[in-house]
């Protein structure tokens, strides 16, 4: 499953959606609001989405990363707004009956959707706000 | 023929609004569109070679054609996820 | 932190653990008892150690990854006794500034753990319970 | 010489005792210490070739010297984590 949503992303309840008796593994990440970056100091961190597409480029990755992985379950949960330190903006979990594929299958998650889910963030720090760089997304 | 053209993060910030309807004449490739949106915004030209553009929540490339009832999105470069 | 316990494992007081403002990424394993191993149906599972050296070898591990990867926190809990399908055995969370360095430490973790730290498990099934074939650790 | 001897898992359900003292004439190597254990246990000597030790928690080679007071683990094959 994938989710776009402006409330505080429970951990606990999406671990539940990766419950299945036959998974060995589950491998998770959790991409938190950090109080610097590239040397700065952040103080909070607002995130936009054309929300639409950002589901459908998320299905489009949860259905690649379960063509090339044995994927039992999958939650990709994706925050938008104003989140301050320490916040979960995005969580990835993938279980799978061996661990190496859980891996392998979060971190393609991860890598990927920087690279085409259209999220944009604003940083906010002492000297003011500015939107950060990113990348340039190719179409296929 | 008419379309939607949507602005996100720092393109809404020079277009001053989430999203706007024109009125195009003809169907034209993104290309073309993307010089005659400048005209509107002239701020936007400077973006040119970093913005990558959607139709219909579609990642598409400058050659693609436009269609009456599209939805355009103009996506400036993304930094979704997390720092690192 | 590294911990033996027989207590159901508390994953969201664990997260906690890795809260750190400077973190962006925070990798987690968790292993849980699944219902098939190689060919063959599992009903529970039963983990047994030696638990003063399994602490000592668990803080080997936490310690080489930390002078491998730039870890702001880690946590590493295992669970010992009876263990039903679903539950928990062992839970892995590495926080760091960038998420490469969590995946590679937290992977690093598991991957050690199961090479060295003397912990045993019973697997009981249709055809009754049998020690599980394991890895000959190597002394360094 | 005193020693304490830990069995665990498998080698457990040969000596029937998680735990016994043993008395020991001398200092010895790992490898003598086995070769001894297994005229207590006989059915010990086909795990020879799987078992690790561990002496004070710390994993040795065979040639390692046993001194007054050790406590001296047979480790079987591990498997802790979970499968994969």
């Amino acid at each position: 499953m994938v989710e776009i949503t402006d409330k505080k992303i429970d951990v606990d309840a999406l671990l539940k959606n990766t419950e299945n008796p036959a998974t060995g593994g589950v491998a998770i990440f959790i991409g938190r609001v950090r109080n610097h970056a590239h040397g700065k100091i952040v103080e909070k961190m607002e995130y936009f989405g054309y929300e639409k597409m950002a589901i459908f480029e998320l299905e489009k990755i949860e259905a690649e990363a379960r063509q090339k992985w044995p994927v039992r379950e999958m939650a990709i949960v994706h925050r938008l707004g104003m989140q301050h330190i320490g916040d979960a903006s995005v969580v990835i979990a993938v279980s799978c009956d061996h661990r190496a594929d859980a891996f392998d299958a979060c971190r393609f998650v991860i890598d990927t959707l920087k690279k085409t889910v259209p999220i944009w963030k604003k940083e906010y720090g002492p000297n003011g706000e500015e939107w950060v760089d990113g990348e340039i997304p190719q179409p296929e | 023929m008419k379309v939607d053209v949507l602005f996100f993060a720092i393109l809404r910030d020079i277009s001053q609004s989430d999203k706007i309807e024109m009125e195009l004449d003809n169907e034209m490739t993104i290309a073309e569109f993307f010089t005659q949106l400048c005209e509107t915004f002239p701020k936007l030209e400077k973006y040119a070679s970093i913005v990558s553009f959607a139709i219909n929540s579609e990642y598409c490339d400058r050659t693609q054609m436009i269609h009456d009832g599209d939805e355009i999105a103009l996506i400036p470069p993304i930094s979704g996820g997390n720092y690192g």
